[in-house]
């Protein structure tokens, strides 16, 4: 009877990535239509053609921009999840720890990040240190709140199974509260990598002199739509690709626990 | 990028804090301690004060700038607020007929995690040239990055029903109007609300993003004003006071869900 | 047998005193279903050669039964066998593939409406407090508010539910849900009930328990019972007549008509008509190789 | 060679050309100076980043650095570079500003984060035009130009080059109202330092102020090897043309100011003007008020001739 | 009863079979149970005075109850008066606030590791395939890999699993994750079984052939065990001796020692005593006020 539940009959249609791909090609066209049709200047809205051209003409500068964006965002992500793992076991382990911090964690996330830019540029400059900071922070939240929802997750008496085989506190962790957890990580994983392309970008736009966000900073101050659309249409595609990429991966590893 | 991804915890009795008192504390005392250490770690490692006002210079602004703070407050929350309502207002309808409509979500729902992933606080000095300065581009930014997690979840919340929750309605004899409003729409709330306090923040991220970009008023206008005038204990009045205003509205949020949520409570 | 007899007898008593109640009931709920009251005439449910496929897999039938007015009736089989889908198909609530359901004679085309169901997973609304789940039936069918509260209050004290009103679904334990899904399907007075498995989140103890309190509650009114279920002890303790189901794809193999007195006490192993049914019981599921003794 | 950061105004343009044409020249390298160059956020932001010691040097408007000097940030104005502002209000021909009390009732887009609030309030405030009656739009640099050519706005508040050159692109004939010809003359971007720094090793920072003002020099008598130098090492500035006319039509000539000494000193005259002006912006200089602020002490014996 | 010395006596005969083979298990599993096997002395686990309290609620006790070696005992209780609590305190997973546990004459201060046990809740990985699950005992005490799969390979064929072993626990259904589970508390050969409700999940028909599965496995084994339930017939059907609990604060009110032969078939009502353990128990129940019949 569950099958009756399952949306599944829906997936098994054309792929979901070529309907993506036919839909952008009709707005891309609808783009292209409008821009001629209604004299729409290249100040305000460029053609598709005109970034395209842009993009194309300058493919070494486009591509260090993007590698750039990319390292930022696995190094902010690398760090985020380094420091965010331990504290969120810590926290759903140590009681105390978690009744003083875990409310300030979920306030703190709905703080805005952008407010605290400024003070992270005075004090450590701009470049890599600053800007993987700020993506590291839009990763920690993410990631350590799911990390103490997993490990709160586990229902108490699972540790009765091990604890009846003799397992010590390492056995314990490699057992139970690792691979329970891990789903849940594995969500705050996806998100967070989400977030933290978007965030990368607009770090790079204040607080960075390199990659895409850099770009889009040059276009403005260059007075130049076509190279800012150009520098959110490549972000744009970066982050699509990053997403897909992390449900891929997400999907192989949890396959143990779904299918 | 569902926030429903983080499941409920499961109850167990671990979890159950005894008393409000037992429950805040802790956490107020954190907050108090830090900023124990904030304010006199500045004298201690001898951090200067043009660089990192002590919390007590900064907070002493809340009392003798309290006009200005609270005007730019007050704009800062009315886009927020107008933004966010208008991205609900036209997210959760827009996610119910692509919930409804197999061919409609399967057409439009990569398309919406396209978007999703764009970037959006950059586009906003396209928004500026767009449409102009003054409350519009603010607006739609603070509306286009609210818009996407409240669609994508209610798409996810209205989809996830069980359909055998039909059975009940269906065996009753109720009209498709009294199945939603008495199965789909109540079902569907729990993620919605989680969708719209991740837009919340996205909101005031979004309204920040365009002041500073194009804006005469708002607290982020007044950080950059402060920055110029390189009153620095300004600017951190005006910070502290953007995530107040975070919180604040998300705090508000969090008291509407549980009003309108009761059998959520003591989740 | 003039035990059987005389019930029979009571059932049929019962039923016309009831008449005018269901009446006033049935013309206040919104619906379809054809009206079980009629001309004075036998009146029952009759699904003929019902088979029902999911894709191409056969989960029922075909089969053929049937409920007399005031009767019940179980049905036991084995896991898997189709029982819910025979419910659900029975209630109008699933199409069947082959075959159809009269009701009254008449071919019923949408759901029962003039029905209280027990699904084997409650379904009860997360959102709503037990007490709500109930009131459920009243807000839709648009009956009267302060009748229904009533009926809901009484039915929750027969149930052993009082107290347990304003918690949630997810504060009640499996057996509490069981329950207020059973008074939801109880509330509006239905003429037919079906329950699926309805004790099938209680211990053995409690289920003891309940099958008496729910034979008492169904003597004092004698709807049309369709009961779904695994236990033998259950069948034969509650039912009038039972079915018992072959493995997938389920086909009534076997009608046993259950003539014992009611109320039937707790432990049924007294009478040596209970041995004799479930013996027989027993040995038609060793025969469908359900049992595999070795 | 010495290591050396110095944090540019904003991002590479003619602001910073000199710097970046004398890097381009060698005169760094030649004077032992291993520098590096790092573009900027605005004046306010290099000003704290110079303040906070996270770089050597900064090049910042001369407000934003005695503002923050003003707090108690140890800065100092080394040499100022454009020696005075010629920031004004742009207008469009047909509906011009061009005294400050047509500034009433127009809406005036001014850029967040600019140093130019200061002056424009002191122009109000000199001229007795009431703040209250103009209709001010923050709006960014960028934002303001098509607002301005689709006459949603009246006026905007900047450094004529980021808005007479895109109007001219289109078409659009404009005018300028310089805030300089209107009481308030003020010490443009320079270059600024931390006095503890200056004080730990003078010799560097000598170097330093002399390479970068021959770069001027060199910028002034050739203007377009010095754009090509820009954008040879800069692909993404703006284009050479637009450089060109802005470098050639309104930044050059703001080198020296009548009067000035030569390139990096300007006449006496115009700190005491510049301090009134910040004097009444930011409420009080503090310590040694405005001559605290700066110093000429790292200029070199012979300042390179005025253009 | 001569059915019932019988039986002992093989019991033991098997006993000092098996012991070579429980101490080879013994020696090469971790922790900090006394070994079971000593000079030969009658072996046990006895619970003296045991109560427990969450917070200020009284769930148990006090009770007293013991287990001979290689003895099936059965509890048998209402829903909630604390037999799940007994177990996981006997089991040294839980601290009893009052009494203490001890096993072999030693007081059992740690959870015991020389014990099999089956969780009501079935506690399997949900990562883990029903194989690796079982496995899990290998892993972290550490035994011979070959020798435990082979067991486990066996356990898997004894208890209709065959077939399952690469699936999660996701994809079996209620009755299948229960045998998993008692196949991990089985495969490392423990000297003590706990079992909490183990057939709780599993419908009517099923619970009868794994009550016969299990007699049949036990047969060949002869652990002690303690077995939780609430069915007065499984308890009779499995156990050599079966103790009945109070409401809630759980006391023990009755003991019978069952005399039936074994292997036991599944429908008992043939037996007479089987009827004559029933009706007491029922009595019991009765005059606890589990049961209300009106
Ligand atoms: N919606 C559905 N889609 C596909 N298959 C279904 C669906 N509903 C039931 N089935 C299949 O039909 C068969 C009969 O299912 P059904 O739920 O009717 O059995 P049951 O007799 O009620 O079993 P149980 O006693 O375990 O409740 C099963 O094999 C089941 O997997
Ligand atoms: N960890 C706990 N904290 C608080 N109360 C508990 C805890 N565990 C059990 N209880 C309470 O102790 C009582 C006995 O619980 P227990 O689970 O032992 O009953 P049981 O006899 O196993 O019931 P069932 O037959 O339903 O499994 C119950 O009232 C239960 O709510
Ligand atoms: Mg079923
Ligand atoms: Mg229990």
């Amino acid at each position: 009877m569950d099958e009756l539940a399952s949306p599944r009959g829906l997936r098994l249609r054309a792929p979901r990535s070529l309907v993506t791909g036919l839909w952008l090609l009709v707005l891309v066209a609808v783009w292209a239509v409008a821009v001629r049709v209604l004299k729409i200047s290249e100040f305000i809205l460029p053609s598709p053609g005109s970034v395209l051209e842009w993009i194309a003409t300058r493919p070494g500068y486009f591509l260090t921009a993007t590698l750039s964006t990319l390292r930022l965002t696995l190094v902010g992500f690398g760090v985020g999840i380094a420091v965010a793992i331990p504290v969120g076991f810590a926290l759903a382990k140590i009681r105390w720890l978690e009744r003083a911090l875990y409310p300030l964690i979920v306030f703190l996330q709905t703080m805005p990040l952008i407010t605290i830019v400024p003070v992270l540029v005075i004090w450590l400059g701009y470049g890599l240190t600053t800007t993987s900071i700020l993506v590291a922070f839009s990763v920690f939240f993410p990631v350590s709140v799911n990390t103490i929802l997993g490990v709160r997750s586990i229902p108490h008496n699972l540790f009765f199974v091990t604890r009846t085989m003799g397992a010590g506190p390492i056995q314990t962790f490699q057992y139970i509260d690792w691979p329970m957890a891990l789903p849940y990580l594995m969500s705050g994983f996806r998100i967070s990598l989400a977030v933290a392309i978007v965030v990368a970008v607009v770090s790079e736009f204040i607080a960075s002199n390199d990659g895409l966000g850099y770009v889009a900073l040059r276009g403005v101050r260059n007075r130049d739509t076509v190279q800012i659309v150009a520098a959110v249409l490549i972000a744009a595609a970066l982050g699509v690709i990053i997403n897909s990429a992390a449900q891929y991966i997400e999907q192989m590893i949890l396959k143990k626990y779904r299918e | 990028m569902l926030a429903t991804d983080v499941k409920s915890p499961t109850m167990s009795p671990q979890f159950h804090l005894s008393s409000p008192l037992a429950r805040f504390m802790p956490p107020v005392l954190v907050v108090i301690g830090s900023l124990i250490l904030w304010e006199f770690g500045s004298e201690w490692f001898e951090l200067p004060k043009y660089l990192l006002p002590a919390p007590s210079e900064f907070m002493n602004r809340f009392v003798t700038d309290r006009g200005v703070l609270a005007y730019n407050f007050s704009a800062t929350a009315y886009v927020v607020i107008l933004g966010f309502a208008i991205a609900t207002a036209i997210a959760i309808p827009l996610g119910l007929a692509i919930a409804s409509y197999p061919s409609l979500n399967h057409n439009l729902f990569p398309l919406i995690v396209f978007f999703e992933t764009i970037p959006k606080t950059i586009t906003a000095p396209l928004f500026v040239v767009w449409l102009g300065f003054g409350l519009s581009p603010r607006i739609a930014l603070t509306a286009v990055m609210t818009f996407f997690p409240i669609l994508l979840n209610s798409i996810a919340g209205f989809s996830a029903i069980n359909p055998r929750l039909n059975y009940i309605t269906r065996s009753m004899g109720a009209t498709p109007w009294q199945s939603f409003r008495f199965v789909r729409f109540p079902s569907a709330m729990p993620i919605i609300f989680a969708g719209m306090k991740m837009g919340m923040v996205y909101a005031v991220t979004g309204c920040v993003t365009a002041e500073f970009v194009g804006a005469n008023e708002g607290l982020a206008a007044l950080i950059l004003q402060a920055a110029d005038y390189m009153d620095v204990q300004l600017m951190f009045a005006a910070i502290f006071a953007t995530a107040m205003l975070g919180m604040l509205l998300t705090g508000i949020l969090l008291g509407v869900e549980r009003w309108l949520m009761p059998w959520r409570r003591d989740l | 047998m003039a035990d059987a007899l005389e019930k029979r007898s009571v059932s049929i008593t019962r039923l016309s005193g009831n008449v005018p109640q269901i009446h006033t009931t049935a013309s206040t709920v919104k619906g379809t279903t054809p009206s079980l009251v009629e001309d004075g005439r036998r009146r029952f449910i009759a699904a003929s050669e019902l088979s029902k496929s999911f894709g191409g897999f056969q989960a029922l039938g075909p089969v053929n039964i049937h409920i007399e007015e005031g009767e019940f009736v179980s049905i036991l089989g084995p896991s898997g066998c189709g029982k819910s889908t025979l419910m659900l198909v029975v209630a109008g609530l699933l199409q069947p593939t082959k075959g159809h359901i009269e009701i009254n004679g008449r071919v019923l085309k949408r759901s029962m409406t003039d029905v209280g169901i027990v699904f084997q997973d409650h379904l009860l609304l997360e959102f709503r407090t037990a007490f709500e789940n109930v009131l459920l039936q009243q807000e839709i069918r648009g009956l009267d508010r302060n009748q229904i509260r009533k009926r809901a209050q009484e039915l929750f004290g027969k149930l052993g539910l009082s107290g347990a009103e304003s918690r949630y679904p997810r504060q009640l334990s499996g057996g509490m849900q069981q329950r207020v899904s059973i008074a939801r399907a109880l509330v509006h007075e239905p003429s037919v009930l079906l329950m699926d498995e309805p004790f099938g989140a209680l211990d053995a103890i409690s289920r003891t328990q309940i099958r008496h309190d729910l034979e008492a509650l169904w003597m004092e009114t004698r709807k049309s019972v369709l009961f779904i279920t695994h236990s033998i002890e259950e069948a034969i303790g509650l039912s009038d007549r039972v079915l018992v189901m072959s493995n997938s794809p389920g086909r009534v193999v076997e009608e046993i008509r259950i003539d014992l007195p009611r109320p039937r006490p707790a432990y049924l192993g007294q009478y040596p008509e209970f041995a004799k049914y479930a013996q027989q019981i027993y040995k038609t599921f060793e025969k469908l190789g359900v049992y595999q003794f070795k | 060679a010495e290591k050396m950061k110095v944090t540019l105004n904003w991002l590479p343009d003619n602001g910073s050309i000199g710097i970046i044409y004398a890097d381009a020249l060698g005169y760094y390298k030649d004077a032992g100076i291993d520098l590096d160059i790092e573009p900027g956020k605005g004046s306010g932001a290099t000003s704290q980043l110079v303040a906070g010691g996270s770089t050597d040097v900064g090049l910042a408007s001369a407000s934003s650095a005695i503002g923050i000097a003003s707090k108690g940030a140890p800065l100092k104005v080394i040499a100022p570079i454009y020696q005075v502002v010629d920031w004004g209000i742009t207008s469009l021909k047909d509906t011009p500003i061009t005294k400050p009390k047509d500034l009433e009732g127009k809406t005036i887009a001014l850029a967040p984060g600019a140093a130019d609030i200061p002056l424009f309030d002191t122009m109000l405030k000199l001229n007795g035009v009431d703040k209250s009656k103009v209709n001010i739009q923050m709006v960014s640099g960028a934002g303001g130009v098509p607002l301005l050519a689709e006459k949603q706005i009246d006026g905007i508040s900047a450094a004529p080059g980021d808005v007479m050159i895109p109007l001219a692109t289109k078409g659009i004939e404009a005018k300028q109202m310089f805030y300089k010809d209107w009481g308030a003359p003020l010490v443009g971007i320079s270059l600024i330092a931390r006095a503890d720094k200056l004080e730990q090793n003078p010799e560097l920072y000598k170097k330093f102020v002399d390479a970068t003002l021959k770069g001027y020099s060199e910028v002034a008598k050739h203007p377009s090897a010095a754009v090509d130098a820009l954008r040879e090492r800069y692909p993404d500035a703006a284009p050479k043309e637009e450089l060109m006319e802005e470098l050639t039509k309104f930044d050059i000539p703001l080198f020296c100011t009548a009067g000035a000494p030569g390139i990096g000193a300007v006449p006496a005259a115009t700190w005491t003007t510049t301090g009134e002006i910040l004097t009444a912006t930011f409420g009080s200089l503090g310590d040694g008020g405005i001559a605290a602020k700066h110093t000429e002490s790292y200029l070199p014996a012979q300042l390179p001739a005025c253009p």
